[in-house]
Order: C-alpha cells, then sequence, then structure tokens
C-alpha cells in the first residue's frame, strides 16, 4: 500500500461537495526506482553537515596548534573515521554525479544579456573544474605541491 | 520567522548551490587525502608546521573558509526537505531555521577558524 | 484479428456515495495486441462494468486527460502499450490527487496553482490589432518553446515529492508554465512573475528531483523550468537589491 | 428546489469558438458577466488535436479575393458568399490577436509569422505553430482567458437541455458531473460552441467527446440543422484509430502512393490535375477509396489501405516542421516516417453541417448564437478546405460573443418560475435516467451498431438504397435507446449517465446526417453519389435544412447566397 500524501496536497482552494479519498504517494516512494537515486542524494545532506563541521574541527586545531592537531589526526585513523570518510567520498562523488548531470538543463538560455555556453560546453567544463581541483587539492594536501 | 526565512530563501539557496558546487569540488580531495589515504598511510600528508603556513595565506583562509561553510548549507537544506519528504512540511517553520542556525552557526565559527589561524 | 490473449486488469475503485475508502477490482478480459492501456478499460467500461469512471478524449496524447497510474508509474494511458505490461496490470488513481471517484481525480487544485503564476501575457501596453503580428526570431521562439509544449495532463504532480507532502507547492508545470512566458520575448511580465516565484511554495521549494522530467510524456523538461526561473528569480532580486526598484 | 444561477451570456463549449466568444463578450463590455460551461476542462476541448494550420492571408502575394475564392470553390460552391467574404476579411486580424496572446506560430528568419502550403488554397497562407497548432491555440486562447474575472468557468458540466420561454433562449441546464446535480444556467443570450460529432463514425480523427450535443440541443430546441449531408473525409488518419496524420504532411512534401510505389495521383486522372497531393479533402478521400477498389490497396488489420511517404523530406524537416507526425506515427502505428512510408486511410473528420446560423453567428431562435464546428454559418458549403475551421472558430466565436451581448442588453429575463420548472423537468429527466436497470439494451452496443450503419449509408461513397437503409436502422436504433440499461447509479462523476446522453445526441445527429443525404440527388462536394455523379446547379444550388419533429426529421432548404463568384466546374 503506498503512503499518504499530505492530505492536504493537491487540495483546492474551494473543495467540491462531494467527499473524495485522501491523496496517495507513487508505491515507489521513498525507495524504488528512480526515488532511490533522489532519496539517497538528499540524505547526503546528513554527511555533507558532519564533513562541514569536522573541516571546522581540522581548521580548529590547525589555528590551535601541534597538539590538538596531532589528536585530531589520529582520531582519523581510528576505523570509525576511516569508515565514515570513505562513505562520505561515495557520496561526495555521487553528488557531484547526479548535480553536474543536471546542472547545464538549469542555467537559463539568457542570464541577462548574457548568453552561457551551450549545454555540453558546461558539462564538459564541470567535470574539467572538479578534476583540476581534486588533483590541485590532492597534490597540495600531500605535499607534493608547494 | 516564516516571512524572514521567505525574504532569506534566494540567499540560502545561493549558499546551498555553491555548497553542492563548490563544496564537492573542494571536497573530493579534501576527504580523500585527509580522510582516506593520509590515515591509511597510502599517501604522507602535510606536516602540521606546512599546512598551518599555507593555511594562513589569504587564498588558503578563503578556502578553508568555504570548505567548512559550504557544505553547511548544502547540509541543512537538504536535510529540511528530507524532513518534508518525511511528511513534516507542517513543521517546516520549526525545524527549517532550527537547521539553518545550525549552518550559521557552522560559518561563523568556521570563519572565526581561520582567522585566527 | 490475431488470437485475442487473456490479461488481468486490477483497477482501483472509489464511489463515494458507497465506499468508505478506496478498494482494487480484478477483471480478466481478452486484449488484442495493438491496445493501449486506455483501450482495455475502454473494453471494460464498455462491455463488463458499466459504472467504472476515468476520463480519456482526444486518444493520441494530446488532450492530457488520460494520466493514471499504471503499475505504479504516472502514464498517459492512450499512449502505453498494454503489451508493454505483464499479465497482471495495476491501474490506479494519478498519485497526490484528492480521488474523486475510481481513476478521476480532483484536479481543481492544479488549476488554482496554474492561474497562480498569471499565464498569459502581459505588457505595458497592449498593442492594437491594426499593426499586426509582433516579430520574433526563431532563435527567440527557441527559447520558450519547448516550455509551451505542456498538455496539463499533470503526471509531473504524481511524481514530484515536494508536490506530495508540501501542500503550497505550486508544482513543476505551473512553474514552467510561468517561466515560458518569463521568457518569450513579446512578454513584459517577467518582474511581476518574478515576484510571485519569490513567495512561498514557488521556486524555491523545488529539491531537484527531477522526477517531474522523468514522467513527463511531452518532454517539457519541467525540472530544467523550474530550476531555471530560481536562477532568474534570483538574479532578478539580486538586481533589486542594486538598483533598488530601478532593477524592475 | 434547484439552484438557479445568473449570468448576462451562458456560454456551451470551452473549445477554440466558446473561448474566442468568451474573450469577445468581455472585450465588448468588461462589465458582463459570462458563464462558461463546458463538459470537459477547456483545455481537454477537442481543438487541442487541431494539427496543421489556421488559414488568414498573411503573404504580400495574396489577398483576399484568392482566399475567398478558394473558399467558394473548395465548397463547390455552396459556400455562402457574403460569409466567405466577411470571413476571410476577419481572419488575419483574428490570427495577429492570438499573436499577441502568445501563440507561439512558428516564424520566418525576418521574424515573420510563418505560412505552409495546405490542400485546396492557392497559395502558402496557413499560419502554423510546428504541427501542433490546434493545441497552441487553445492553450495560448484558454490562458489569455484566465486574466478575466468576469468568466466564471463551469468546467465537467454538462448542458442537457436549452431553456426557452417566450420563444426566447433564456438558459442552459445543466448537469454537475462530479456532484450529479442539475442547474439552472440563466442567460439572457446563450452561445453554442459545442464542437462536432465524428463520433457518430467508427473510424474518426475525432476524440470521444465530439458526439454532436449542441446540434442537438439547437435541433430539440427547434432550431434546424443546416447542410448535414456535408461530412468531410480526411484522407490520411491511421488505420485502426483514425488518429489524423495532418494534411501539412502533404502541404511539406509527402507523397500518396499504392502498393505498387506509385504516386497514383499523378499517374492516374482522379481530377485533382497538377495539384497532385495538394488536392482537396474530398478528391484525395475518393481517389485513395478508387485505388483501393482498382486492387492497388494494402492489406492490413484493419482493411485496405495506402502509403503517406515522408522518407524524402528528410529527418531534419520532419523533426522540425512535423514533430507531432513522427511521433504519432511511432507510437500508434509503429513506423518511423523518417525511414518508412505511414500507412493511411481515409476517416471521418469535420463536419461542414451544423446548427443553422447566418453571418452574424444568430440562429433563427432569438438569444441563441452558435460558432465553431458545430455552427454551420456556410463558410464550409459542401467542403471544407484544410485549416479554415480554426480560424472559423475564432472569427464566428468573435462575433457570437460581440452580438450576445448586443443582444443581451436589450432582453428580458423572461419568466423565472417557468424556466426553474423546465429546469426542474430536466433535473428529474437526468435522474431518472442515470442507473435505469429496466432496459436490456447496452449503450455500447447501440453505438457500434450506429457506427456500422453510418459507414455502410454515409461513407465516402453513397448511393440511394444505403442511404435509406441507413436513415431505417438509426430510426430502430432509436427505438432501441429507449430500452437502454445502465449499471451505475451513483450520483458522483458518473461517466454512464454522461455516456447515455452524448448517445442520445448523437442519434439525432446521425438521423440528421442520412435523412438529409438521402435527400440530396447529386454529388457535390463531400457528397458523393455512385448513382448520380453530376453535381446539379439547377435542382440542388441550395442549402438543406433539417428540422426535428417528434414523428421523424423534415427536411427543407434555404438559398445559397452568391453574387460575387458564378458557379462554375470545380476542378484543380
Ligand atoms: C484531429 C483533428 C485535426 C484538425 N486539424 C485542423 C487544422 O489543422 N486546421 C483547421 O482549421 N481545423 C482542423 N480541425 C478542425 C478543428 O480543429 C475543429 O473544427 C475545431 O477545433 C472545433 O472547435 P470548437 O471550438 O467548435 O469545438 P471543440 O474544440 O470540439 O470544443 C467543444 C467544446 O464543447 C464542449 N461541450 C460539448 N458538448 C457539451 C455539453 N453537452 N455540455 C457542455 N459542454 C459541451 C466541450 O467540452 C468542448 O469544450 C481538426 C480537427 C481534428 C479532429
Ligand atoms: S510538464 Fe509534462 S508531465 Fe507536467 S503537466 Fe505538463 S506535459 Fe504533463
Ligand atoms: S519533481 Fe519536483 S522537486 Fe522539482 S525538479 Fe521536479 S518539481
Ligand atoms: S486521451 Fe487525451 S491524452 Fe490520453
Amino acid at each position: 500500500m503506498p503512503r499518504a500524501s499530505h492530505p492536504h496536497a493537491m487540495q483546492p482552494r474551494n473543495p467540491g461537495s462531494t467527499r473524495t479519498a485522501p491523496p496517495q504517494m507513487s508505491p515507489k516512494f521513498p525507495m524504488q526506482g528512480r526515488y532511490r537515486a533522489y532519496t539517497l542524494f538528499d540524505w547526503t545532506g546528513l554527511i555533507y553537515l558532519l564533513l562541514g563541521f569536522l573541516a571546522l574541527r581540522v581548521v580548529w586545531a590547525l589555528g590551535t596548534g601541534q597538539e590538538a592537531w596531532n589528536v585530531v589526526m589520529d582520531q582519523f585513523q581510528s576505523p570509525v573515521y576511516i569508515g565514515f570518510h570513505v562513505l562520505s567520498l561515495i557520496s561526495v562523488i555521487f553528488v557531484g554525479v547526479r548535480f553536474f548531470s543536471f546542472f547545464p538543463k538549469a542555467q537559463p538560455p539568457r542570464i541577462g544579456p548574457v548568453k552561457p555556453p551551450p549545454q555540453p560546453v558546461i558539462l564538459a567544463g564541470l567535470y574539467a573544474a572538479w578534476i583540476g581541483v581534486t588533483l590541485v587539492m590532492t597534490l597540495i594536501l600531500t605535499g607534493v605541491l608547494f | 520567522m516564516k516571512h524572514l526565512l521567505l525574504k532569506l530563501e534566494p540567499i540560502i539557496w545561493l549558499l546551498f548551490g555553491q555548497g553542492i558546487l563548490l563544496g564537492t569540488l573542494l571536497l573530493t580531495g579534501w576527504v580523500l587525502v585527509v580522510g582516506v589515504l593520509a590515515p591509511l598511510g597510502i599517501t604522507p600528508l602535510l606536516s602540521f608546521s606546512d599546512a598551518h603556513e599555507l593555511a594562513a595565506t589569504l587564498i588558503g583562509r578563503v578556502v578553508l573558509a568555504a570548505l567548512i561553510a559550504l557544505p553547511l548549507w548544502k547540509g541543512a537544506h537538504h536535510l529540511r526537505h528530507v524532513f518534508i519528504d518525511l511528511g513534516g512540511a507542517d513543521r517546516d517553520a520549526t525545524v527549517a531555521p532550527l537547521l539553518y542556525l545550525i549552518a550559521l552557526a557552522g560559518s561563523v565559527a568556521g570563519v572565526l577558524a581561520v582567522i585566527r589561524l | 484479428m490475431s488470437e485475442p490473449q487473456k490479461k488481468k486488469i486490477v483497477i482501483t475503485r472509489f464511489d463515494p456515495d458507497q465506499d468508505e475508502v478506496p478498494k482494487t477490482q480484478e477483471y480478466e478480459i481478452p486484449v488484442q495486441p495493438d491496445w493501449k492501456v486506455l483501450d482495455a478499460l475502454n473494453f471494460i467500461k464498455d462491455e463488463v462494468d458499466g459504472s467504472l469512471s476515468h476520463r480519456w478524449s482526444c486518444r493520441m496524447a494530446v488532450c492530457g486527460s488520460c494520466g493514471m497510474m499504471v503499475d505504479g508509474e504516472p502514464k498517459l494511458t492512450c499512449k502505453e502499450a498494454l503489451s508493454d505490461y505483464g499479465d497482471t496490470v495495476e491501474i490506479a488513481p494519478l498519485a497526490n490527487f484528492p480521488i474523486v471517484r475510481d481513476l478521476v481525480v480532483d484536479l481543481d487544485g492544479f488549476m488554482d496553482k496554474f492561474k497562480s503564476v498569471k499565464p498569459w501575457i502581459i505588457r505595458a501596453k497592449e498593442r492594437a490589432v491594426e499593426e499586426g503580428p509582433m516579430r520574433q526570431s526563431p532563435e527567440e521562439l527557441e527559447e520558450f518553446k519547448q516550455f509551451s509544449m505542456c498538455i496539463n495532463c499533470m503526471l509531473c504532480y504524481s511524481a514530484c515529492p515536494v508536490v506530495a507532502n508540501e501542500p503550497e507547492f505550486i508544482g513543476p508545470a505551473a512553474i514552467a508554465l510561468g517561466h515560458r512566458y518569463n521568457t518569450d520575448s513579446r512578454d513584459e511580465g517577467a518582474a511581476e512573475r518574478n515576484e510571485i516565484f519569490r513567495g512561498e511554495g514557488t521556486v524555491f521549494s523545488c529539491s531537484f528531483a527531477n522526477e517531474c522530467s522523468e514522467v513527463c510524456p511531452k518532454h517539457v523538461d519541467p525540472a530544467a523550468a523550474v530550476n531555471q526561473a530560481k536562477f532568474n528569480a534570483v538574479i532578478d532580486w539580486a538586481q533589486g537589491l542594486i538598483l533598488p526598484r530601478g532593477g524592475k | 428546489m434547484i439552484e438557479v444561477l445568473r449570468h448576462d451570456i451562458v456560454i456551451v463549449g470551452g473549445g477554440g469558438a466558446g473561448l474566442r466568444a468568451a474573450i469577445a463578450a468581455v472585450e465588448a463590455d468588461p462589465a458582463v458577466s459570462v458563464g462558461l460551461v463546458s463538459k470537459v476542462y477547456p483545455m481537454r476541448s477537442h481543438t487541442v488535436s487541431a494539427e496543421g494550420g489556421a488559414a488568414a492571408v498573411a503573404r504580400e502575394d495574396d489577398n483576399f479575393e484568392m482566399h475567398g475564392y478558394d473558399t467558394v470553390k473548395g465548397s463547390d460552391f455552396l459556400g455562402d458568399q457574403d460569409v466567405i467574404q466577411y470571413f476571410v476579411q476577419e481572419a488575419p486580424k483574428e490570427l495577429a490577436r492570438l499573436e499577441h496572446w502568445g501563440c507561439p506560430w512558428s516564424r520566418n528568419e525576418d521574424g515573420t509569422v510563418a505560412t505552409r502550403a495546405f490542400g485546396g488554397m492557392s497559395t502558402k497562407r496557413t499560419w502554423y505553430a510546428a504541427d501542433k497548432v490546434g493545441f497552441h491555440m487553445l492553450h495560448a486562447l484558454f490562458q489569455h482567458s484566465m486574466q478575466f474575472d468576469q468568466i466564471v468557468r463551469y468546467d465537467e458540466q454538462f448542458v442537457t437541455k436549452l431553456l426557452v420561454d417566450d420563444g426566447v433562449v433564456r438558459g442552459v441546464a445543466s448537469l454537475d458531473i462530479r456532484e450529479g446535480v442539475v442547474r439552472v444556467i440563466l442567460g439572457r443570450a446563450v452561445i453554442l460552441a459545442t464542437g462536432g460529432a465524428g463520433k457518430i463514425f467508427p473510424f474518426t480523427t475525432n476524440g470521444t467527446i465530439k458526439t454532436g450535443d449542441g446540434m442537438s440541443l439547437a435541433y430539440r430546441a427547434g432550431v434546424p440543422l443546416k447542410d448535414m449531408e456535408f461530412v468531410q473525409y480526411h484522407p490520411t488518419g491511421l488505420p485502426g484509430t483514425g488518429i489524423l496524420i495532418t494534411e501539412a504532411t502533404r502541404g511539406e512534401g509527402g507523397h500518396l502512393k499504392n502498393s505498387k510505389g506509385e504516386r497514383f495521383l499523378v499517374d492516374y486522372d482522379y481530377g485533382v490535375g497538377n495539384k497532385a497531393e495538394l488536392g482537396p479533402r474530398d478528391m484525395i478521400s475518393r481517389a485513395i477509396v478508387q485505388e483501393v477498389e482498382a486492387g492497388r490497396g494494402i492489406q492490413g488489420t484493419y482493411g485496405e489501405y495506402v502509403h503517406l511517404d515522408l522518407t524524402h523530406l528528410g529527418a531534419d524537416k520532419i523533426n522540425q516542421r512535423l514533430p507531432m507526425v513522427r511521433e504519432l506515427a511511432k507510437i500508434y502505428i509503429g513506423v518511423d516516417p523518417v525511414t518508412d512510408p505511414i500507412p493511411v486511410r481515409p476517416v471521418v473528420h469535420y463536419m461542414m453541417g451544423g446548427v443553422d446560423t447566418n453571418i452574424e453567428a444568430e440562429t433563427a431562435l432569438p438569444g441563441l448564437y452558435a460558432a465553431g464546428e458545430c455552427a454551420s454559418a456556410s463558410l464550409n458549403g459542401a467542403n471544407r478546405l484544410g485549416s479554415n475551421s480554426l480560424t472559423e472558430c475564432l472569427v464566428f466565436g468573435a462575433s457570437a460573443g460581440r452580438n450576445a451581448v448586443a443582444f443581451a442588453k436589450g432582453s428580458s429575463e423572461g419568466n423565472q418560475a417557468a424556466l426553474t420548472g423546465q429546469g426542474e423537468e430536466e433535473a428529474a429527466r437526468v435522474d431518472a435516467l442515470r442507473g435505469r436497470q429496466k432496459g436490456g439494451e447496452k449503450l455500447s452496443h447501440i453505438r457500434q451498431a450506429l457506427n456500422a450503419t453510418m459507414e455502410t449509408g454515409c461513407g465516402v461513397y453513397r448511393e440511394q438504397a444505403s442511404m435509406d437503409d441507413t436513415v431505417r436502422t438509426v430510426a430502430a436504433l432509436k427505438g432501441r435507446y429507449a430500452d437502454i440499461g445502465l449499471q451505475d447509479s451513483s450520483k458522483v462523476f458518473n461517466t454512464e449517465l454522461i455516456a447515455a446522453m452524448e448517445l442520445g445526441a448523437m442519434l439525432d445527429v446521425a438521423e440528421a446526417v442520412a435523412v438529409s443525404a438521402a435527400g440530396r440527388n447529386e454529388s457535390r462536394g463531400a457528397h458523393t453519389r455512385k448513382d448520380s455523379t453530376a453535381r446539379d446547379d439547377v435542382n440542388y444550388l441550395h442549402h438543406t435544412l433539417c428540422h426535428f419533429d417528434p414523428a421523424g426529421p423534415r427536411l427543407g432548404k434555404k438559398d445559397v447566397t452568391l453574387g460575387k463568384w458564378e458557379p462554375v466546374e470545380r476542378k484543380y
């Protein structure tokens, strides 16, 4: 049995006089078919939130001193953290792939007087930037660059 | 509150959008090295002093602030949607401000964190 | 005619005169290989059970009245080949709408939302008929043409998770329609509609599920429209900040 | 007590004609209140399915004289020439209005509106929006109409009767399909815009709502139906479903081919001369039937057909100008026109006949106006030219709206008690019909029998004996109809009840078609007899009127307005 929609979903401002049966959601919501990707995409919000706070911790530690830094880095070696970070990595890539596939069409054909490049070019640009930034970031963090 | 939220919607959406876009660009390499490769000992990680030196540059501070704040907005906004999808639209007026306040607090802390580097 | 095959059609029934809640009813009928799903419903109505209620008219996928859930997916029943489905086919009223009777849903809520975006050409000064048609280049036409293809079948509303859960949300087709006028070179009402778009339950409520575009039978790509409209509403808002009022 | 609602104007029908009338009424007098009643939400009206285009003079090399003469000749000289002249002059204005209201007409490079060739039109004067013209026109009209609060819509309400008092129409009785109650909607003038009646035939391009309700409403209120024998067959419908493959396919250069792959319109003499595929519909339909009879058709599940070949146009042109045709052919017959020819056969498309109206869209019943396909203003005569009727909906819809406003200003309210009484009687009749279990006759079986006899008696080619036979069969079916049994007794959204009332209208209209056809002993336009092959201007250069009579239809005549162009043999 499908889940009920909000009881007022698609209800008219002046409902008709006959009794209606309440709206039902698609039986596939939330985890079947295409909905699965959507639901997971939204849930990555939790991971981004945690990642933001973890980044805060790292930077805070960096500002506090070597001691604090070491504590954080030690913690990061525990299996729990590594597991979470692996999951995060998958999530981030998933978000990127899904969002970048939608992004080009969300760009209006004209922004004020400016015409953005055609969709395939935007898409290529996004991927180039993604790979580029990731590469630079990796090289810096591993100490290869600078 | 609802009214204020409505007024702020464009900014929140911008931050959220950048959370996905820039957030994803920055986080991929960050999580890869800091969270996975370095802890597993597969690659080295910058030493504390190198890291501090780099982070304290202007570009370093800006990038790190973005790295902290933007994902928070993406997270808050998406969790708000999760909550609505779970049937919580009627309580959105309470939940949404709460989530955005968390993101805001984190962002402020993030800015502080890069300032005190 | 070739040898008729049999299929079981499971239909959601609801008659407010008699039923507390919707129930399902099964019909075992002979089907032809070239039938659409709608043909099965019409066969049942004509030959088996005259009390079955469903909407349809054009049977050529353009009037938008025959949308239903077929095996859990919102579909135009006159466009779906019955042979693409298994031996048992489940047909239910469109998801996310109040159910009036059997497969008939209440679409007045949709009409309210539809009207709220001012879906007509707005001009500072109406052009006189004597002046003849306006000019519009094929490129200008191309910018909004896709968004003018909507047949109001409401499949996108059935698919959208935000429509399901947030009653205020005016939904994909209505926003696409407003965006269609905003991008029409003949229209001068974008400022007004952007104002509407920044109100409650419009563009920012969309969580870019993209389900609307997945199910749209006319390739309107309402998700693109809604998200372009977000973009424009934000730009318009930013312009308003920089040049107060002048931004209009 | 029955609920009574009041408006200045009541419009029955929310298709192209009804919506245009509503907007025109408000334009004529912003203080007017319009009730727009439609059995489907306006954007579902069958105008939505029109594909090819709408005609109006637009190009430098065109003029009113040419459009007028093409229409007169197309009508086989049965069109009223004053009406036609008025029509061609108003046409460009109406289409320009629609452009101002947002209709996305296809464009030339310089930004002007593009036009295409259409059968029987001597130059490119058919405006188009790809091949979804009716769809775009209807949605533009509907959306434009939404800004007027004076237009009060009654969606999914089914008009069952015209209320007449003291010889003037003063409103309608209307069944609310959702609630199952009949209400009285009073208006000082009523406009019928209920569309055609193609559903009386088995193979038709028409949707299921085109059951001739408005024709029957007027007919039973004493207004004659005019020229009902002229039923247009469209040469290119899909076998089986009858789904239309627009004439624009031929306008854009498509070819009709027989089983031997010959372009038979060129290779054999069918009277269309060098126009070939651009000849008028009646002639091409007959040519296809003759090809099939000559053994050069292609056998399929639903009888024999011929091929419409677009492959030489190339994918680009097809995608740009005929995207819907490609989609329809792929979905509904499994053929991609880019690579393969489309199977087609003649199918019933349009009723030239309808409620008898004059140049002002008035009927003989004071206060009653009619426009669009349900009316016969005698623009189309014995054969309509493709793309004239969408424009007709606008031109005569607008004039019906304006004239109804003028009439309403000078008209009284009528006897309220008498009108309410009529409404109550009507409500009782509808209640008695709903779910009546008495009879043993099945709705769908009567409809199928009706379809079958209309095809044999009033098809592309007709003969006295088979027409007479159809007249008798339809009368017998009316008898059986009185004995139908229904299964659905629910008040809420009872579509079986609606179907039963629609079938009643179909039987009225079918009878008028058959009787009118049997009374015209000549071949003219779409009315082609095997036993009387020539046109007879001495005895039959007049309109047929068919009057309702409880004892059976009565035929009458009405003069054709000539004056500008003299009848000559119709050759292309
Ligand atoms: C497939 C197809 C393609 C066509 N292509 C072209 C073309 O390219 N060019 C061209 O010029 N013409 C074309 N035509 C013809 C043209 O589309 C129609 O003649 C025209 O659209 C009729 O419009 P209308 O407003 O009169 O009726 P419709 O659009 O049929 O509307 C009838 C209205 O009346 C309402 N109604 C009916 N009965 C009742 C009742 N009892 N109570 C309440 N409401 C009622 C309905 O709800 C509906 O709103 C085409 C027709 C078809 C079928
Ligand atoms: S956008 Fe597509 S799915 Fe939605 S109503 Fe329009 S045509 Fe239907
Ligand atoms: S499915 Fe709904 S959430 Fe947005 S992208 Fe489409 S409107
Ligand atoms: S019946 Fe018109 S869209 Fe299916």
